[in-house]
C-alpha cells in the first residue's frame, strides 16, 4: 500500500476529526449558551458523517437490491448476490437512530435553555454565572 | 487557561487521527466489517444482511429491513428516545390544566 | 405573530401546499420497502407539513389542522403501535419482536414484510406527533 | 410461560410502556400516576429478584430479540453480574418510589403524571443497559436514560435548568465518545455484540484504533458516572434537582455508569488487555485515588446536606473505580459489593435529606438543631445509621465493601498498594468528620435549652429562656409512606453487613471473569 493510497483511504475520517474537535471547541470556548449548543450539534453530525463514510465501498450503490437481484432470491440463489454491489447498510441504519437521538437532545437543550432565558434574562455564562450567585447571596 | 483548551483538543484530535490509521482503507470492500466471516468464525453481520434481507423479510431495501426487523429493538429504542424528549418539554414547559387561558 | 394577517399570500401557500406535503410523506412512509425512505424520514414530513401551516398561517389558524393537545397522545400511540406489534407476537408465543408469530395469513417472510409495515406506521405517527408537540412546547415558554 | 421464558425483556418493556400509558391513565387526575408507577416498580422488583434465582440455578441465560442469533440481531444477556446491578437498582428504586408520592405532591403539585412517567423511562434505560449484550443498543438505551435524567433535574430550583443544561452539554459529550469507540470496535471488528467482539478482537489486539476505542468508551463512561477530574455536572445537578430526583438518580445513575465501565473493560476488552496492554487501568486507580480524597474534603466544606452528600457521592464513585482499576479478584468483588452498598447508604440519606426539606423547609446543616433529634426521632436514627455506614463501622454494609477493596490494594503486586490503603483509611477519617458534626449538632447537646428550633440560634444555650424540657419539643415526624423506606433502607444496611459474606459467595463469586 503505497502512501498515496493510504492517505486518499484516511482522509475523510481526518476531516470528520477535525471537525469534531471544531464541535468540541464550540461546547469547550464559546461562552454564549447557543453556541455551546451548535457546537454539541456539529459534534453529533461530525460522528455521524465519520460512520456514514465508513460504510462506502467503491463502484458499489445504495443497499437496495436491483431486479438481477431480486430474481436470484426469487429461484433461491441468495449465496449469488455479489455483496461488494451494496455498500455497507448496517452504520446507515445505526445513524438514522443516532440522528433521532440527536434531534431529541437538541430539543431537550432548548426547553432547557427557554427556562434559563425566562429565568436569568441572559445566555452569556459569565453573566449568567453572576446571576446565580446573586441569588446565592439573596438567599443566604 | 484558555492555552491548555487549545492544547487538549489539538491533542486529542491527534489521538483520534492516530486512531483512525489503522482502520482499513475507505471504501475497500474487504474490510473487516464487509467479511462474509470474522476471524473468530462467527458470521459478518452487514454480509449477511445484504445476501439474506430480501428472503428474510420480503423487502428490497435492506436498511429498512434492518431498522425495523434485525435490529428492531435499537429502533423501539429510538422511539423511545423521541418521546422522553417530547414528554421532558411537555414536563418543563407546559402550563398546568387549570392555567389554561381558554 | 402581529403581523400574521399582513401576508395573505403566505397564510393561504402554507394552507395549500400543507396537504400535498402530507400525501408525499405518507407515500415516503408506505414506500420505504422499495426506495429510500421509512417511518421516521415520512414522519418529519408530516411534522413539516403541520409546522408549516403553523408559522404560515399562524397559530390560531393552524389549531383547525392539528390540535395543540393531540401531539402527546399521537406520539403515545405511535410508540404503542410499535411496541404492541412485537408484544403480539410475544404474546402468541414468539420472542418479543418476531414478527413470524402476528395473526396473518401467508409465508413467514410475507408476514415479516407486514410486520416491518406496522412499525413503520408507528414510528411516522409517533414522529409526527413529538415533532410538533415538541415545537408547541417551545413555544410556551417556562412556566415559572 | 409466557412470562418465564421472556423474563430477561419484561422489565425494561414494563417500564417502557407505563412510561407511555402513565401520561394517558393520569391525563384528568393525576393522583393516579403514583399508584400506577407503583404496580410497576413492585414488579420489576419482582421480576429481578426472580431473574435472579433463574441465574443462579441455571446460569447465563441469553435472550435474542425478534429471534435473531447475536451478530445479526440484538441478544438480552442474564448473567451474574447484570442480574444483580438490575436487583440493586429496581428494589433500591421501588423503596424511594413508595417515599415519592408525598414529596412530589408537594415539590411538583400538578405535574406528578409527567414526573413518574419521566421516571419510569429512566428506569426503562437503566434496565435496558444493564441487561443488553450489544454495543449499539446500550448507547441507545444510555441515551433515553441521560434525556430523563437532565429532565428529572431541570424541573427543581431555580436554579436547576443551569445545572441540568452543563449535564446535558457534558452527558452528550460522554455519550457521543462512547458512540465513536463503538464506531471504531465495529469498523475493526465487524461486529457490534460483545462476546462477539471479545472472541474477536485477540485476532487484532496490536492496532492503535483498538486501544483509542477502549479510552474513549472508558473516558464516556468516566463522564457519566462523575469520576474525579470529570464529575463538574454532579454537584450542582444533585442539589437543585428535587428531593425524590436526588434520592433516585444518585443510588441507580452513577452505578449504571459503573457498571457499564466494568462491562467494557472486562468482558468485552478482557482482563488480560485491559491490565497489561495499557497504563489505562493504572491510571484509573490514580483518579480513583484522588477522588476519594478530593470528595471528601469537598463535602466538609459544604453547608447544604444535598450538596455534602453530592460530593460524598463523587468520592464514592471513587472506591468503585478504584476496586475496577485493581483489576485483581478482590478489588473487583469489593467494588461490586460497593455498587450494593453505596446504592443503599446514598438513597436513605438522601430520603433523611428530603424529610428534613418536607417538615422544617431546608436541609441546611449549621440550621439543624438538637430539637430535630424531638421532632423527628426515627429519621434521625436513620441518618445515623446511615452516616455509621459510610464511615464504615463494622458491623456496617460499609465496612465490608471497604474491607474487600484494602484486600485487592494489599494483593496488587507493586508498592502502590500501600498508598491506596492508605487513602481508604484517611477518607474514613474524612467521612467521620463530615458525618459526625452533624450528629454532633443533633445529638450531643442536652435538651433544655434551645426554644427556636427550626428558626436557628443553635448556639444561643445560655440565654434561652432555659425551661424548655423535652415534652415542650413536639414529635413531628414524617407520615409512614416516607418514614417506613427510610428505616427499611437504615435497616438494610445492617442487614447487607451481616449477610455480606452470603452475598459475595453466593453471586459475586461468580462475577470474577476468567483470567483475572
Amino acid at each position: 500500500m503505497t502512501t498515496l493510497e493510504f492517505i486518499l483511504g484516511h482522509y475523510a475520517y481526518w476531516l470528520t476529526l477535525v471537525l469534531m474537535m471544531i464541535g468540541l471547541y464550540g461546547m469547550m470556548m464559546k461562552r454564549n449558551l447557543v453556541k455551546k449548543l451548535i457546537g454539541m450539534t456539529i459534534f453529533q453530525v461530525s460522528i455521524i458523517i465519520f460512520y456514514v463514510a465508513g460504510a462506502v465501498k467503491w463502484g458499489a450503490t445504495e443497499p437496495i437490491l436491483d431486479n438481477v437481484d431480486i430474481e436470484k432470491v426469487h429461484h433461491g440463489m441468495t449465496q449469488a448476490i455479489s455483496t461488494a454491489k451494496y455498500i455497507n447498510p448496517l452504520p446507515h441504519t445505526l445513524m438514522l437512530t443516532a440522528i433521532v437521538v440527536g434531534v431529541a437532545t437538541t430539543g431537550v437543550a432548548f426547553a432547557l435553555v427557554i427556562m434559563i432565558y425566562k429565568r436569568y434574562k441572559t445566555l452569556d455564562e459569565a453573566v449568567l454565572l453572576e446571576r446565580m450567585k446573586k441569588d446565592n447571596d439573596s438567599d443566604n | 487557561m484558555k492555552f491548555l483548551n487549545y492544547l487538549i483538543l489539538i491533542v486529542f484530535g491527534g489521538l483520534l487521527i492516530f486512531a483512525s490509521t489503522g482502520l482499513a482503507n475507505r471504501g475497500d470492500a474487504d474490510a473487516p466489517m464487509n467479511k462474509e466471516t470474522s476471524p473468530a468464525g462467527s458470521p459478518g453481520a452487514a454480509y449477511y444482511y445484504i445476501q439474506n434481507a430480501k428472503k428474510d423479510a420480503h423487502t428490497d431495501n435492506m436498511v429498512t429491513v434492518i431498522l425495523a426487523d434485525y435490529r428492531g429493538y435499537d429502533t423501539l429504542g429510538e422511539e423511545t428516545v423521541i418521546y422522553t424528549a417530547g414528554l421532558i418539554c411537555f414536563l418543563l414547559l407546559r402550563r398546568r390544566e387549570e392555567e389554561e387561558p381558554k | 405573530m402581529t403581523h400574521k394577517e399582513d401576508n395573505p399570500i403566505i397564510t393561504l401557500v402554507s394552507r395549500v401546499v400543507s396537504p400535498f406535503i402530507m400525501i408525499f410523506a405518507l407515500y415516503v412512509i408506505f414506500h420505504g420497502h422499495y426506495s429510500p425512505g421509512g417511518g421516521f424520514q415520512g414522519g418529519t414530513m408530516l411534522a413539516a407539513a403541520v409546522l408549516l401551516v403553523r408559522l404560515g398561517a399562524g397559530r390560531e389558524i393552524s389549531q383547525l389542522q392539528f390540535k395543540k393537545s393531540w401531539g402527546m397522545p399521537l406520539g403515545s400511540l405511535g410508540v404503542l403501535i410499535y411496541f404492541g406489534t412485537g408484544f403480539v407476537a410475544m404474546l402468541l408465543g414468539g420472542n418479543f419482536l418476531n414478527y413470524e408469530f402476528l395473526p396473518l395469513a401467508g409465508a413467514a417472510n410475507a408476514v415479516r414484510g407486514w410486520g416491518i409495515l406496522f412499525v413503520e406506521i408507528g414510528v411516522g405517527t409517533a414522529v409526527m406527533g413529538i415533532l410538533v408537540a415538541i415545537y408547541d412546547d417551545l413555544l410556551e415558554g417556562d412556566p415559572l | 410461560m409466557i412470562l418465564t421464558t421472556n423474563s430477561p425483556v419484561l422489565i425494561p418493556l414494563l417500564f417502557l410502556v407505563f412510561g407511555l400509558l402513565i401520561p394517558l391513565i393520569a391525563w384528568k387526575r393525576n393522583s393516579l400516576a403514583w399508584p400506577t408507577l407503583m404496580l410497576v416498580s413492585t414488579a420489576a422488583a419482582a421480576i429481578s429478584i426472580y431473574n435472579v434465582f433463574k441465574v443462579l440455578s441455571t446460569g447465563p441465560v441469553h435472550y435474542h430479540l425478534g429471534n435473531w442469533v447475536p451478530p445479526i440481531g440484538i441478544e438480552y444477556v442474564l448473567d451474574h453480574l447484570s442480574v444483580f446491578v438490575m436487583v440493586v437498582i429496581n428494589v433500591v428504586a421501588f423503596l424511594v418510589l413508595i417515599h415519592a408520592r408525598e414529596i412530589v405532591g408537594k415539590e411538583m403539585p400538578g405535574k406528578q403524571a409527567p414526573y413518574f412517567a419521566t421516571v419510569s423511562l429512566m428506569m426503562a434505560g437503566f434496565n435496558g443497559i444493564v441487561v443488553t449484550g450489544d454495543l449499539f443498543n446500550l448507547y441507545v438505551f444510555l441515551e433515553i436514560s441521560s434525556l430523563s435524567l437532565y429532565g428529572l433535574i431541570a424541573i427543581g430550583e431555580r436554579k436547576s435548568p443551569v445545572a441540568a443544561f452543563r449535564y446535558l452539554i457534558m452527558g452528550t459529550v460522554a455519550a457521543s465518545f462512547y458512540l465513536l469507540g463503538v464506531g471504531f470496535l465495529y469498523m475493526t471488528t465487524g461486529s457490534l455484540n460483545m462476546a462477539d467482539v471479545k472472541a474477536i478482537l485477540p485476532s487484532i489486539i496490536g492496532q492503535p484504533t483498538v486501544l483509542i476505542a477502549l479510552a474513549l468508551m472508558v473516558l464516556g463512561m468516566g463522564i457519566k458516572m462523575a469520576l474525579f477530574p470529570l464529575h463538574g455536572w454532579l454537584p450542582d445537578a444533585y442539589t437543585y434537582a428535587p428531593s425524590t430526583s436526588s434520592a433516585i438518580i444518585a443510588p441507580t445513575g452513577t452505578k449504571v455508569a459503573s457498571y457499564v465501565m466494568l462491562r467494557v473493560m472486562f468482558f468485552v476488552f478482557g482482563v488480560s488487555y485491559v491490565a497489561k496492554t495499557l497504563p489505562l487501568a493504572a491510571m484509573i486507580t490514580w483518579m480513583a485515588a484522588i477522588a476519594i480524597i478530593y470528595g471528601s474534603i469537598m463535602a466538609i466544606a459544604q453547608s447544604e446536606m444535598k450538596r455534602m452528600l453530592a460530593y460524598s457521592s463523587v468520592a464514592q464513585v471513587g472506591y468503585i473505580a478504584l476496586g475496577i482499576g485493581l483489576a485483581n479478584p478482590f478489588g473487583l468483588i469489593g467494588a461490586v459489593l460497593h455498587v450494593l452498598n453505596h446504592a443503599v447508604m446514598k438513597a436513605g440519606l438522601f430520603l433523611v435529606s428530603g424529610n428534613l426539606r418536607f417538615k422544617l423547609g431546608h436541609s441546611n446543616i449549621f440550621k439543624l438543631d438538637n430539637t430535630v433529634r424531638k421532632k423527628m426521632p426515627w429519621t434521625m436514627a436513620a441518618f445515623t445509621v446511615g452516616a455509621l455506614s459510610m464511615v464504615g463501622l463494622p458491623p456496617m454494609a460499609g465496612f465490608f465493601s471497604k474491607w474487600y477493596l484494602i484486600r485487592g490494594a494489599y494483593s496488587s503486586p507493586s508498592w502502590t498498594g500501600w498508598v491506596f490503603i492508605g487513602v481508604i483509611f484517611l477518607s474514613s477519617l474524612l467521612n467521620a468528620v463530615y458525618f459526625f458534626r452533624i450528629i454532633e449538632k443533633v445529638y450531643m447537646k442536652p435538651l433544655t435549652a434551645s426554644k427556636n428550633g427550626a428558626n436557628g440560634h443553635d448556639h444561643n444555650d445560655h440565654h434561652a429562656a432555659g425551661h424548655v424540657v423535652e415534652a415542650e419539643v413536639p414529635r413531628d415526624e414524617v407520615s409512614g409512606s416516607m418514614l417506613i423506606p427510610t428505616l427499611v433502607l437504615a435497616v438494610g444496611l445492617i442487614v447487607l453487613g451481616i449477610l455480606n459474606a452470603f452475598i459475595v459467595n453466593g453471586i459475586i463469586k461468580y462475577i470474577i471473569p476468567a483470567g483475572m
